[in-house]
């Protein structure tokens, strides 16, 4: 229905259109500075209204969100996201106040901030929380800054290193290089979880944490916890948690309890506000006592009924200029309290279930490189199917034709053409079964119709794009005068 | 009761449970030793949405809105006008309940809608190139001050006296882990030392004056030191764009573009450069290049400064970042268009002016600067502004933000299009009543 | 300056102008005589977006909305709750910046969202066949009301005293074209004439009670008359559809299903009746078919009732209907289900009896009835009501209906799922201390 | 990319699903009623707030509106509608308030609804307007019985009849029915006009009123109006307006100018609320002083500065329960005060324009049965085409092809293969030449490939319907217990 030519904003503009009217001056004009303050000419499109509304809901439907079908992109928990919350965090009394604001004019706002520590402090077993971070890095730059400020005020200097296992997010090593660690790879073992040797290998009094996803990135709960714990604390080091991938240990499992000083959240994952196509997020961290008073600043305080900003002792400072993303703590503040105790459970389980649900039913066509119980998530390996020629790659474009969303690839980088499915519990049984099928046709297919994975999809709107000229010849804008 | 956020029924859990093999859900848990497994969570109990959304009102309402004051609070954050037409645009589902288009034939609406937001920031800036956003214009400010020591290999960073002190102190932040270090310098340099890798200029500046960056600028390439500009971005709808006066780095704020102030998150950090360097830029770009039938399309690219490629060898370890303020931040600059932004701008200088002039005729207050402004200045207050800013808030005014700690009772007032005369009159009788 | 909504610049008229052979635009206009043409509007000047905002924004604050009070009032439209996903599909824009379906192919999904309306209110009412939906309640059941004329060859209908006097005078202004009359029949009859139409009942009954549906139902089929309910949809989460106790048609106000009452309008007139009378139904109706490769597929149906077919030999002249109530009814059916509407029902009724208990217990307070009721039953207060509900507004209270004119000192309060016990309660004390 | 099985509600229900969870009871439970009340069984679908979301995404995708492109179905005035109009008309002061609350905590409302009255007036040209109706037809209806009790005020009960063109909206003959009147029809004459020869012979004392589209449904104003008037209003009929074709007279010509007694309006058409996919709208009616007295009920009357509702003295009665389609009027309202007489005016030119635009451009491809300036709209006839073999039906689902809707067609019937194009003001010159090339291209088709025409639509969800059986054997609903 939609046979729409490619254009883009210049080339609907024209010169005397307008999206939006302005009101007249209401005050007597002033003189205008300085002539060399003054800039020339701003070349910006024009375009009216209806044509702005008619070029974005176009691209819109060339979109494909949870809304539109099922999302099972690995590790990146793409649930659904109840609707009412987005309404919640467009309340005036939440949307249209301003940061500086004297304290005592905001205090729902501060309220819901010092509740939502708290909540996520209970959640994760923790004794005290900042919700400064504005996405999951941002959380592991915090943690792994307050790493360094506390070693730093023991005087333990040395402490330059951070270990990090091979299956770990990339945002993991590349934070440690932000804090100016060195960054020391531990392998997996063969059951995919921590290798003890390694770890015990290269834990020492150089070592100043180790960052652990938990579950990890291959979807799977470490059983050495409680060692793994005990190596790092022993020689002085911290453990750290990555917890983007806490929806599968909600109301289960507290990360306090499993030995972690410090973990990050991901607002945006598991606490279901939506991704907005890649943000806002929010990362705030969760820690132990000992690291409190590193807190990214502000945190917000309770004395009596009053609420006030407040920053750490030692706080490692702020990272942004306000308090963090307070419209993605709103929908997160609600889905804490919509949910309750109960609820997070019954998130976890049904999430655990959904994936071994897939694991079990794909077991027999893909391969599966740990085959153990999983988590929140299923990693496979396209091996099987590389060896007759066709790579995951291929097998992702393809199950778009099958009008779903792909899973991640090609991570975690331990496995071999990575697969990795995480459904979430938003999804029905029968969801996961109609994908279930799809992937078993599809896998037929590799044998049957190479040739239609390697020119997959056939049904999008652009067909396979070149991702190496777009890196060799770089297209970054348009421009127009 | 059954979650409407949870479909499986019992049955579908009893069937999938047998076709697992697994006795119970439980046992999908066997690798959580059991020490640590259904530990007892202490929290309210669940809400429906009818309760849930009363709470929530109520709470919402204990904060004073700007719906319902007049707002002269900027230092930042700025209350300007949201088109309409943009909740509508962000609201389409397909588009915020997306990931990071990492699925490029499935993501080809944000792909594209990124491709524009980076061209009109290029065009609004005149800069080369422009990335797809940082978390905030503090944060993007700290990564440019990164990217800059990472061009010039040096690890001191020069930021005039007179930008941001909460910008500052995210430098501070950002920079501490690599033992960078950062340098406050009074506005009145004639020289620049070369062992500094950047000087950041805040244009207007804080306390909302125009800084002379065409001479820092001559300075900092003088010294080969980059120069890194903090602008405001709805300024570029009358005064000059970094691109002009020779940043090879500038950062913003981009809240003000379509952008409520949301108690000042999410925002945008506007992050460009000069395109020698994107090799060492953070943060996503977007790339247009063609399928295999020739169709023009868009990608993520560049992605080896990245962290899920490069880890720890990573320009920067952004991954999320604020795509849904960006989508925002585009519609806004389309819909305003080359007249309609120099229109907003327009109205703010004029206003402020207005504003500035009626209060600096009042007796008991004066201006604390004669420079040029654009739409924030700063006013000497009779008594501390702290006590001025309550009795505002009484006539249902926000005022401006006490600066006393940098100039003498000092106000930092904002006048944007949102502020009508009858506001700012209303405004200057209070002031001088007080 | 240029319009938003008006794309076209002068470039372009210029250039259409030309092309049509027309020196100016007024020369379009030279079959209007000149004399009419080009006169003066006396009219405020034109609103940007701005202004307009903060104008009508604080016009509606001049008014107390049900967010900010407690809310006892019902009397045909009421204040359920609004599941908050509904509004996010009927602010798909390709739903309501549609027009009726008459391109079938381009409107699938509207036509098929109607096919799911048609069908919930069938499972709702127990009727056999649904129209798409009237204007509202009252103008549904007048023109059920014509529709029963049209059936039985007759001009004479009758209609309980304890049917919505609203909707009787509704009634009366469709019937006065045609020279139909309507009777008023107090609830005791024992015999109904052959005369009528058809007998018009409403249950719940405008006081709130239960009516003895299947008495009336027997009276007029044993007269040869059509029997026409007028049902509250809620109460039928619990309560006997029409279907089940013999009703010819059945129609109802859609509002309480998933629609905010909005001042009374948009509503939502639901209309069912027995499948023998579809030719005699009046207004849109959308039925299942195949397209020329056997999909399934959606298309308007049975149009030959209809005026753009009929024209004066229509089964009525409704064109425009209201669609978009229609399509948040559907999601609400859909979102409550088969226990959640239930829930809803029980909610309402446990907590009107609770309401009414207390009340009753009050010592000037009394009840006028023991009959069963739903959600409303009428007090009886100690003064007239209009006193009594002015003081209930300065408690943040909106109180009950002044029924006075129907019951002495009458008030007819409303109790739903939005009234927490603690607003019922405060009411309570409240009445109590008046 | 939406490949996708068609399924409907019941399709996706499972027991113990639910969409929307409700509080508990926080009261005491009284006993039920008798047995003989309760209802058994409630068969409704069960499904999940994913689901139904992701269902009720997928339908929209399914559908074309005004912000999916072009829109040109005449006699609709598919107009773009400002966006920020659906965010006042949902503002709790104007969503959240109860048609029965005491007047004086509404007199917002009440304020919105007077102003909007007098502003109607003023654009007519009418002395007086009521709000009451809630759709055009509905405003026909009130402009019918107003007619009817103004003749019998004046004890002229032998008006039985009323006149309508046969161009005539078929609403206006069906109203006429409704309200126990006659209909004569009149033809046009070969210009399009009215046929003055039969008007004069018609019109006698029988005849209550005309009614008369202005402009026609032919998108032609008829020149004639002031004998019209005359011819009528001699025999002591009235002149009744359909209005529904305001949008090309907007802030040039009034109403009340041209010898009109009384005019409905279509504000879901001309005052740019959206339609909704069939509503809801608006069809006030403004009327002489003549028939002021007889407006419906109610009306708003301002007194010094307060607003009541009133019903006027001898008022035709309620059109509904309430005072008509508010939410509508908040919109219609905003369009008005956002315009001024200037905007409006711009409106009217614009609209006039782009149809006399597409007149010439296609006039050369399609018969064009009345050639003259037209306004709003302009009807062509597939006549040409039909001689071919190809209905204007197979050219309208041609379009749909092209990525367009279709103008209306078959209407107005008198003009053989009616092809009915409104394209607004709205509308871009971009937008209107990228319709003409299809319209010329489709011409085009219809000789050389005519097979594609029978055929289309080709692009669409589905392909072309069958409506006759859809019409012989009713399925209106589905069944599910
Ligand atoms: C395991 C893991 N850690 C960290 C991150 C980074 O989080 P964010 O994207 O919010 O910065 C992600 C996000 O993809 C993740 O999956
Ligand atoms: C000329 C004309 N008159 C009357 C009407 C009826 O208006 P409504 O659909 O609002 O009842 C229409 C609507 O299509 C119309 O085009």
């Amino acid at each position: 229905m939609n046979k729409s030519k490619h254009y883009l904003l210049p080339d609907i503009s024209q010169p005397g259109k307008i999206g939006c009217r302005l009101p007249e001056l209401d005050v007597p004009a002033v003189e205008l500075p300085p002539r060399e303050l003054l800039r020339q000419e701003l070349a910006l499109p024009e375009v009216s209204e209806t044509e702005l509304v008619r070029y974005f809901t176009s691209l819109s439907r060339r979109n494909y969100g949870v809304d539109t079908g099922f999302y099972p992109l690995g590790s990146c928990t793409m649930k659904y996201n109840p609707k009412w919350h987005e309404n919640i965090a467009r309340f005036p009394g939440f949307q249209e106040i301003h940061p500086c604001q004297p304290v005592d004019t905001v205090p729902g706002a501060l309220q819901l901030m010092y509740e939502l520590q708290e909540l996520l402090a209970e959640i994760t077993g923790m004794n005290a929380a900042s919700l400064a971070p504005m996405a999951g890095a941002q959380g592991e730059l915090a943690g792994l800054l307050m790493v360094k400020a506390y070693h730093r005020s023991r005087g333990e200097n040395r402490r330059r290193k951070i270990l990090v296992p091979d299956s770990a997010h990339g945002t993991n090593p590349a934070t440690a290089t932000m804090c100016g660690f060195e960054v020391n790879t531990i392998p997996s073992n063969g059951d995919g979880n921590l290798d003890l040797v390694s770890l015990t290998r290269l834990m020492n009094e150089d070592i100043a944490a180790l960052t652990l996803t938990m579950p990890t990135t291959l979807g799977l709960f470490d059983p050495q916890i409680a060692e793994i714990s005990n190596i790092v604390h022993e020689k002085g080091g911290l453990l750290i948690g990555d917890g983007a991938n806490l929806n599968s240990l909600l109301g289960k499992v507290k990360f306090g309890d499993l030995g972690f000083d410090c973990v990050q959240l991901n607002l945006h994952k598991t606490f279901s506000t939506p991704h907005g196509g890649g943000g806002p997020g929010a990362g705030p961290v969760c820690v132990k006592s000992n690291l409190a008073d590193f807190l990214p600043s502000p945190v917000v305080s309770k004395d009596k009924r009053e609420y006030q900003f407040a920053k750490p002792s030692a706080s490692i400072g702020r990272l942004g200029a306000a308090y963090g993303n307070f419209g993605v703590m709103v929908k997160a503040y609600a889905y804490i309290r919509s949910l309750g105790a109960e609820g997070l459970k019954e998130v976890s389980e049904n999430a655990v279930l959904n994936a071994n649900y897939i694991k079990e039913k794909l077991k027999p066509y893909y391969h599966l490189p740990y085959d153990r119980t999983c988590l929140h998530e299923v990693v496979f390996s396209g091996n099987k199917q590389k060896a007759k020629g066709v790579t995951t790659l291929d097998i992702a474009k393809r199950i778009l034709d099958y009008g779903f969303h792909p899973p991640t690839i090609y991570f975690p980088q331990v496995v071999e053409e990575a697969i990795m499915i995480e459904p979430t519990e938003t999804e029905s049984k029968e969801t996961l079964d109609a994908f279930i099928k799809a992937m078993i046709e599809i896998a037929g297919e590799v044998d049957k119709e190479p040739e239609l994975l390697h020119n997959a999809p056939h049904s999008t709107p652009v067909r396979r794009l070149d991702e190496v000229n777009a890196a060799r010849k770089p297209n970054l804008r348009w421009k127009m005068r | 009761m059954p979650s409407p956020y949870i479909p499986n029924t019992d049955q579908d859990r009893a069937a999938m449970l047998r076709d697992i093999g697994a006795g119970s859900i439980d046992e999908l848990f066997q690798d959580v030793p059991a020490q640590f497994r259904d530990v007892t969570f202490d929290l309210p109990p669940p809400l429906t949405e009818l309760e849930l959304r009363e709470e929530l009102y109520r709470l919402s309402r204990q904060n004073a809105s700007l719906d319902d004051y007049a707002c002269f609070l900027g230092a930042g954050y700025y209350h300007h006008f949201v088109p309409g037409v943009i909740g509508h645009i962000t609201g389409r589902s397909e588009l915020y309940t997306a990931y990071t288009p990492y699925q490029a034939e499935a993501s080809q609406g944000i792909l594209q809608a990124i491709y524009e937001y980076q061209s009109l920031v290029c065009q609004l800036t005149g800069m080369e190139i422009s990335n797809a956003g940082m978390y905030d214009g503090s944060s993007a400010a700290a990564e440019a001050a990164l990217m800059a020591c990472r061009i010039t290999g040096k690890k001191e960073v020069a930021v005039l006296s007179t930008v941001n002190p909460v910008y500052r102190e995210v430098m501070g932040t950002y920079g501490s882990g690599q033992d960078i270090t950062i340098h406050e310098l009074k506005p009145d340099f004639e020289e620049l030392s070369g062992k500094y890798a950047c000087l950041i200029v805040q244009q207007p500046n804080f306390l909302g004056y125009f800084e002379e960056v065409a001479r820092y600028a001559r300075l900092a390439h003088g010294a080969g030191v980059l120069f890194i500009a903090i602008f405001d971005p709805i300024s570029l709808g009358l005064f000059q764009p970094p691109g002009s006066y020779g940043a090879d780095i500038a950062v913003a704020e981009g809240q003000p573009l379509g952008n409520p102030v949301s108690f000042g998150g999410p925002g945008l950090g506007i992050f460009t450069c000069r395109k020698e360097h994107l090799r060492q830029m953070p943060g996503r770009i977007v790339g247009r290049t063609t399928d295999v039938e020739g169709q023009p399309g868009y990608v993520l690219t560049a992605a080896t400064r990245e962290q899920h490629i490069r880890r720890e060898r990573a320009t920067s370890n952004i991954c999320t970042n604020e795509a849904l303020v960006a989508l925002a931040a585009t519609v806004y600059l389309a819909a305003m268009g080359r007249s309609g932004l120099r229109r907003v701008a327009e109205l703010c200088y004029h206003k402020a002016h207005y504003a500035a002039k009626a209060i600096s005729k009042l007796k008991r207050y004066s201006l604390t600067s004669d420079q040029s402004f654009f739409k924030e200045f700063v006013v000497r207050c009779p008594t501390p502004p702290g006590k001025i800013i309550r009795l505002l808030l009484e006539e249902k005014i926000i005022g401006g933000l006490d600066v006393s700690h940098l100039v003498a009772n000092g106000m930092l007032l904002c006048v944007t299009e949102m502020n009508s005369r009858q506001e700012i009159d209303h405004l200057v009788t209070v002031l001088e009543a007080l």
